[in-house]
């Protein structure tokens, strides 16, 4: 919760710096925008962040949100594909995806970092030359599903502010991994393995099913949001979509509080850490910075995020010290 | 370089609305040279025009395109002067600005968007061209090499069609597609390959050499990105081909003007990216007021591409020079540095621009 | 030798023909034991012996390579950790394995939380824990993140968690290594309360006395086999060391008092940054070897680091041969003099996965080192060759990777990595520490030898036995303070412990 | 050796496929093109060898060789710099790039990921801002210092084929890391770091400045790279430029035989590596296949190639072991 507080008073006061010089910031139309981004960010990000408490890492995550962005209207529009069975398909492919992650990492004893290095280099080959790098798109049709990333509801007291659909999956995902990260075997399991393989197995765990598990999660949460990307952009390029995507995601999740070691993180950490990635490339626009330099205040701000959070802890250890030094004198 | 005097007006703009100044934005697709011309196009209409003008230029894309564009609505623009990079299937966003303020399309157009007109050029029309050239180059025929960043963009499948059309002989359909990785043919010419370098310029290079590698009768480059013809240069002139194989190139980056003076290039097709800039700042400006005189009946405003070749270089690139030249003094104000005279000669258009670029900050 | 189990129909567990192997090692070969019901079982053996290895197998952490288990009397192949606790198997690791991130309760359940549809039932896992806290002692609460616990505290959560899983047989690696008297004293009660509800329990230690004190029988394993049993009526320390090594032991502990030197090693005010509160100081002589006593927690390896400059020192001064020095990095104080082997071989004294040679020279090197920092690798043969012999280190050559060294054979690399030094000083922490009786012996003739050559010792055990078997004198420390010194004369186990409790009159109660 | 000696095989029936399958792949002008290419990834693959065999990673390699790219002509020509001051210049800044990351991950503890995350943010972010996104390029002029990237040295006895300048630097960087690597503390203490670090600690060994030591020689030849590149392609465009490079070093460290864990590698094996990567990218062109399948050919071989090495090693285990069982018998 301490690590959650950090990073909630910073998003809270870059918000505020923003909309005091640009009062267009908290306009109905600007955050309608930033929380339908925020949350297909923050949906990869919390894939990953199960990845990462497992101990591993998932560079891979871009790539199959191209995979799954370009199929999805391939299959739709090329192949005349009905819209369940071309979601069941792209949703097979990403657990299918993450099964072949985890089945290397674990059975072959792989490196993570390498396994999905190569998958990053993989899967948008496979699109690309699915697709022969035609840009896919949905044209003017499948509004019904094209509202799942760009409809908007209306909320019963606030005037003008419509609530953006994507806004609701994600929070259903957040709450249901949550749930399962907090609540469940499930959770615990993860948690004890991304702090100590072995003793997680001298107790019995099944760490393998554990950690795979954690790979069909983040790849299938990735498959999500490439669907999601693929509606609301309506226009995906196998070449340019998703690039980086991997790094932004793992950047909202060690914001958040996840820990790149394994063992550490919360689910709402990962979303107020997808929230500040997008509020910031918000606000450096609402504040007339040159683009140029989005990337280089982005990463500044989370180098002195993670700073400041190093310093905090060990200040508070030091004072936890001094204090129990002073209990024991009593 | 973005225009960081300009947003600070803005907000000082939005921030007391008794000022009747408009604001008009300016989206390109991507990032690159020609791009930084056409926003010296509309900055210079911004002046001349008194409008406050935001350049916006998309690193990664058609998501960065749409999150950009999303911005400036919230800022409440009076006007956005767009070049979609997948106009079939960005219809949502351009209905968005249509909504929320004005929309005119340039340099690639959405036909059936409710753009209020369009501003630029034909991508086949352009492209076609260029086969021109090529034919021009390879008056007996020969094997020729594309090459492109990306073939995802509209823009550079159109002018690659063009220029197989052209050379093909075949007559115009910009709705064919040939697919890249098979050679295409006709008794004269063969277009051996696309190769693609998804804008990693020593990966571009990479390509143009494995292609003369590959391809010991290559006669000729086309460079459809403005990189590429310079790179396709630079490795010709490194394989000490200069003399076998030709360059055609697209767009006015300095090495391929230098190289038709030299002679290494046949020659290149141009935009006109600083008029599309100005004009697309005009039209917006009289739209927001109002004013529906400036649109044409048939909604397109024509900036054709020209075909720069030896003959005509000189007199190009001078113009071009002015252009910007126009744009330095009248924001850099005083005396140029004196630096600009020991600078190479051939150099001095970058320097140029940077010059101006610097002046922003 | 063991007739006992004639009394029992069928023995509990019975173990036949294990063989296992290890790439480079066969840690077993045929190996055979039984267990009855209610019996505690002690299985002792050197170094590699295979101990733990028999251990993972009947736990299922290891599959053999051949051989089969009985329980009851029935085949039973155990394949996985799960199917061993089905069958009532329970094994505390030599090592300790807990998650650092998570509290003592969710430790003590991992793997068998109480659940509804998934859904763990905290509440559950803390009541119970707790109940079991208590059982083993630890006045702590069940929602302290194990990570803020002491080494000796995380054994005894370890412990807690064992006897959690209710088992019918519970193995226990080593359970008192990082145990004080005091702990360990708790631990036996435990063990003897488990036997008495018919629960059997193998035990495995380095120390001889524990065993004599709880074994009902002895199973001794030599190179991987068996070397034979010991009933009850036959378990004594010489009878347990001859057959472990398998000739006899004369004097264990070699203790011969020489005239301390002039003083090399002087402390004096020292706050170490754990216990910031209390100053110590002390004097070390040439020639003599010191222990440093105290129970778990108490601040020798925080002092051990200190000096060291693994840790910097609060405030004080250390001072060696009369000249005050300032140790800022373990650099410094190699080149005051002192040598530190470390308390956890594995985590700090060895490269697991370099050659011998490489982890012998690695603190010499860089002393020997050629213009550019360029290696002398003829020096480091050399000296790699020598310490090999002088310390009588069993490896095939001196490329051997010490990862596949036993216990005693990667402790004497760490001590051939500081003697190639020729430091003034020797620090050692827990020299002994799951090192078999073999190599302890020449650890501690080493350890005399070396004393009398000049160096001062300086060494921190938690063992009772060697501490006062071959210290010329003892410090006492207790929670961070020094409590006080004792010179061979006055040393007992009584006024040790009296030292180490902090009290200074009443007598010890466990 | 042994490791090496599987990505020699590799590379070795890589090219004997596609020079059988296309003449030209031998050509005296292919084999320098390759070689040169070889070359420049090389010297930043070799870079992050040294952070990676510490235990290490770094991302930043790609921002740093794009920072120093579009620095060099930008000072040279818009600056007029002098080329001895320029080249001191962006040599500095990338030491201190590298001595930035070393002393964050060793004095502040954060995790190397996150902190080279951050850097691959920033420096692309300040070349960006710098170059106001412009090409930069030398144009005609800087001949001499071009030389660097694009000469090509005479053999002696080799008719046609000429050795590319960059080979020789690479080859004198190469054999100097080797050494360093395998002849001098500073590279047994590295591998010591990598696989212990407490371990070095309570040795004396100030693993601290070895650490930081092996990033500043990353960042460094990260920055040898940016100039070459430069130099080689005249024409560094800040956003494009040395994307995903440091991807592609770290595969062809990976792929020459350094463990992600830390504690291994070979130089030679590195440069192997880099060297396989570049013939592999040749050979798609040589042999007519669409570059859009190019990475996913690339990614497939760098996992084939990881994982037949992990089966390797495990079958050369069990053979000792049962090799052992044997003698033990007799
Ligand atoms: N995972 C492993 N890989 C390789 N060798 C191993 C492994 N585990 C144990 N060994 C080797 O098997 C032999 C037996 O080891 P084991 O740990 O069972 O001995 P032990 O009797 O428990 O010794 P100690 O008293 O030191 O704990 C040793 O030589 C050891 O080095
Ligand atoms: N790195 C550390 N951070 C915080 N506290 C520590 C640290 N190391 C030791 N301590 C605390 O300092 C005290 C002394 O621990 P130390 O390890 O020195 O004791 P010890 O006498 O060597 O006992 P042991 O038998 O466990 O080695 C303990 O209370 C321990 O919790
Ligand atoms: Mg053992
Ligand atoms: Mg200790």
């Amino acid at each position: 919760m301490k690590k959650v507080l950090g990073i909630l008073i910073l998003l809270i006061v870059v918000c505020f710096v923003t909309a005091v010089s640009n009062e267009n910031f908290f306009s109905a139309y600007n955050m309608q925008n930033v929380i339908r981004l925020t949350s297909l960010f923050g949906i990869i990000s919390i894939g990953v962040a199960f990845v990462i408490i497992s101990g591993g890492i998932d560079l891979s995550i871009g790539s199959v949100i191209c995979l799954v962005g370009s199929l999805l209207p391939y299959l739709l529009v090329e192949h005349g594909f009905s819209v369940p069975a071309a979601l069941l398909l792209v949703g097979t492919i990403s657990i299918a995806i993450g099964l072949f992650h985890g089945l290397l990492i674990t059975k072959l004893k792989l490196q993570p970092f390498v396994v999905t290095l190569c998958g990053l280099l993989i899967y948008r080959g496979i699109a690309r030359g699915i697709t022969q790098d035609e840009t896919q798109g949905f044209g003017t049709a499948y509004k019904g599903l094209r509202y799942l990333a760009t409809g908007k509801i209306d909320l019963p007291f606030i005037e003008g502010f419509k609530l953006p659909v994507p806004f609701l999956i994600m929070l259903g995902l957040a709450i249901v991994a949550a749930f399962f990260l907090n609540k469940t075997i499930f959770g615990r399991y993860l948690k004890a393995i991304g702090n100590n393989e072995a003793a997680a197995r001298y107790s019995g765990i099944k760490t393998d099913r554990v950690v795979i598990m954690s790979y069909v999660i983040c790849s299938f949460l990735a498959g999500v949001g490439g669907v999601l990307f693929a509606l609301d952009i309506n226009s995906v390029q196998p070449e340019g979509i998703g690039n980086f995507y991997e790094l932004y995601a793992i950047a909202a999740a060690v914001l958040g509080g996840c820990s790149i070691r394994g063992g550490e993180g919360s689910i709402l950490g990962v979303v107020i850490g997808a929230a500040l990635m997008r509020v910031l490339r918000n606000s450096i626009t609402m504040l007339g910075i040159p683009s140029q330099l989005e990337f280089a205040i982005i990463g500044v701000v989370i180098l002195i995020g993670v700073i400041t959070d190093e310093l905090v802890k060990r200040y508070a250890i030091q004072r936890r010290a001094t204090q129990q030094a002073k209990q024991n004198a009593e | 370089g973005c225009n960081q005097d300009k947003k600070i007006t803005t907000s000082e703009t939005s921030g007391s609305k008794s000022e009747k100044k408009k604001t008009v934005a300016y989206v390109t697709n991507g990032i690159a040279s020609f791009w930084v011309i056409a926003q010296k196009g509309a900055e210079k209409a911004g002046t001349d025009l008194d409008v406050n003008v935001e350049v916006r230029m998309p690193p990664k894309g058609v998501s960065d395109q749409k999150r950009m564009v999303q911005e400036l609505l919230a800022q409440g623009v009076d006007g956005i002067a767009i070049s979609p990079i997948d106009p079939d299937n960005q219809n949502d966003l351009l209905q968005e600005i249509a909504d929320n303020s004005i929309l005119i399309t340039q340099d690639s157009d959405a036909p059936e968007s409710p753009r209020q007109c369009y501003i630029g050029m034909d991508n086949y029309k352009a492209g076609r061209m260029c086969g021109e050239l090529v034919k021009e180059a390879l008056p007996d025929g020969g094997e020729i090499m594309l090459f492109v960043g990306r073939l995802g963009q509209a823009n550079a499948r159109l002018r690659r069609q063009g220029v197989i059309d052209e050379v093909m002989g075949r007559s115009d359909d910009n709705t064919r597609y040939d697919k890249p990785g098979e050679p295409i043919k006709n008794d004269k010419y063969t277009i051996l390959d696309t190769r693609l370098d998804d804008f990693d310029f020593p990966q571009a290079k990479a390509n143009a050499q494995d292609a003369i590698a590959k391809y010991p009768n290559l006669k000729c480059m086309v460079g459809l990105f403005a990189y590429n013809p310079p790179l396709c240069l630079e490795a010709i002139r490194d394989a000490g081909k200069l003399n076998e194989i030709k360059v055609v190139s697209f767009d006015e980056e300095g090495p391929s003007l230098q190289g038709i003076i030299d002679g290494t290039v046949v020659g290149t097709v141009v935009q006109n990216p600083y008029q599309y800039g100005y004009e697309s700042v005009r039209v917006l400006k009289a739209l927001a007021e109002g004013d529906k005189s400036v649109i044409p009946e048939n909604k397109i405003i024509h900036i054709p591409a020209r075909k720069i070749t030896k003959k005509n270089v000189k007199e190009f690139w001078a113009e071009l020079k002015s252009l910007v030249d126009d744009v330095d003094q009248k924001e850099e104000g005083k005396a140029k540095s004196e630096k600009e005279a020991s600078k190479p000669a051939d150099d001095s258009k970058t320097t140029e621009k940077k010059k101006a670029a610097k002046s922003d900050e | 030798m063991s007739n006992s189990n004639l009394t029992h129909s069928t023995p509990l567990l019975e173990v036949q023909n294990i063989t296992k192997q290890f790439p480079g090692v066969k840690a077993l070969n045929r190996v055979s034991l039984t267990l009855n019901k209610g019996e505690v079982l002690a299985v002792i053996g050197e170094n590699g012996a295979g101990k733990s290895t028999l251990m993972k197998i009947l736990a299922g952490v290891q599959t053999p390579d051949s051989g089969t288990l009985l329980i009851n009397g029935n085949k039973v192949p155990i394949l996985n950790v799960e199917e061993a606790l089905n069958h009532g198997i329970a094994l505390i690791h030599q090592e300790l394995n807990l998650s650092e991130n998570l509290d003592i309760a969710a430790n003590i359940y991992l793997g068998r939380e109480p659940t509804t549809c998934g859904i763990i039932n905290q509440k559950q896992t803390y009541i119970e824990s707790e109940k079991h806290l208590k059982q083993v002692g630890l006045k702590l609460s069940p929602h302290t993140l194990v990570g803020n616990l002491t080494v000796g505290q995380q054994q005894m959560v370890e412990i807690a968690k064992a006897l959690s899983i209710k088992a019918r047989i519970l193995i226990m690696d080593e359970p008192t290594s990082s145990l004080s008297l005091h702990e360990s004293e708790a631990l036996f009660s435990v063990i003897r309360e488990l036997k008495a509800q018919g629960v059997s329990i193998i035990y495995i230690s380095h120390r001889l006395g524990e065993v004599n004190e709880l074994a009902d029988r002895v199973v001794v394993l030599r190179d991987g086999e068996n070397a034979g049993d010991l009933d009850r009526d036959s378990i004594s320390h010489d009878q347990m060391v001859q057959m472990m090594v398998g000739r006899a032991v004369s004097q264990f502990f070699p203790h011969t008092s020489h005239e301390p030197g002039e003083v090399v090693l002087e402390v004096k005010h020292l706050r170490t940054p754990a216990n910031p509160k209390h100053q110590i100081s002390f004097a070390l002589k040439r020639n003599e070897i010191v222990g440093i006593s105290g129970l778990v927690g108490a601040g020798r390896t925080e002092l051990m680091q200190v000096l060291f400059g693994i840790d910097a020192l609060r405030s004080g001064s250390i001072s060696v041969n009369g000249q005050q020095i300032h140790i800022q990095s373990s650099k410094d104080a190699i080149k005051a003099g002192l040598a530190l082997v470390p308390e956890d071989r594995k985590l700090q004294g060895l490269i697991l996965e370099m050659a011998v040679r490489e982890n012998m020279s690695l603190a010499s090197v860089s002393r020997d080192q050629g213009p550019l920092g360029i290696i002398n690798f003829l020096k480091e043969r050399n000296l790699t060759a020598e310490m090999i012999s002088a310390l009588n280190i069993k490896t095939p050559n001196d490329r051997q990777i010490v990862q596949f060294l036993s216990g005693g054979n990667q402790q004497k690399v760490v001590l051939g990595k500081w003697l190639a030094m020729h430091p003034a000083v020797l620090l050692l922490d827990e020299p002994t520490r799951g090192v078999d009786v073999g190599a302890k012996e020449e650890i501690y003739h080493l350890m005399v030898e070396l004393a009398s050559k000049g160096m001062a010792i300086l060494f921190v055990s938690s063992d009772l036995e060697e501490i006062l078997g071959i210290s010329d004198r003892v410090l006492v420390m207790h929670e961070g303070q020094l409590t006080g010194e004792l010179s061979r004369e006055d040393m007992s186990e009584e006024a040790i412990m009296q030292l180490a409790t902090g009290q200074t009159h009443k007598t010890v109660v466990t």
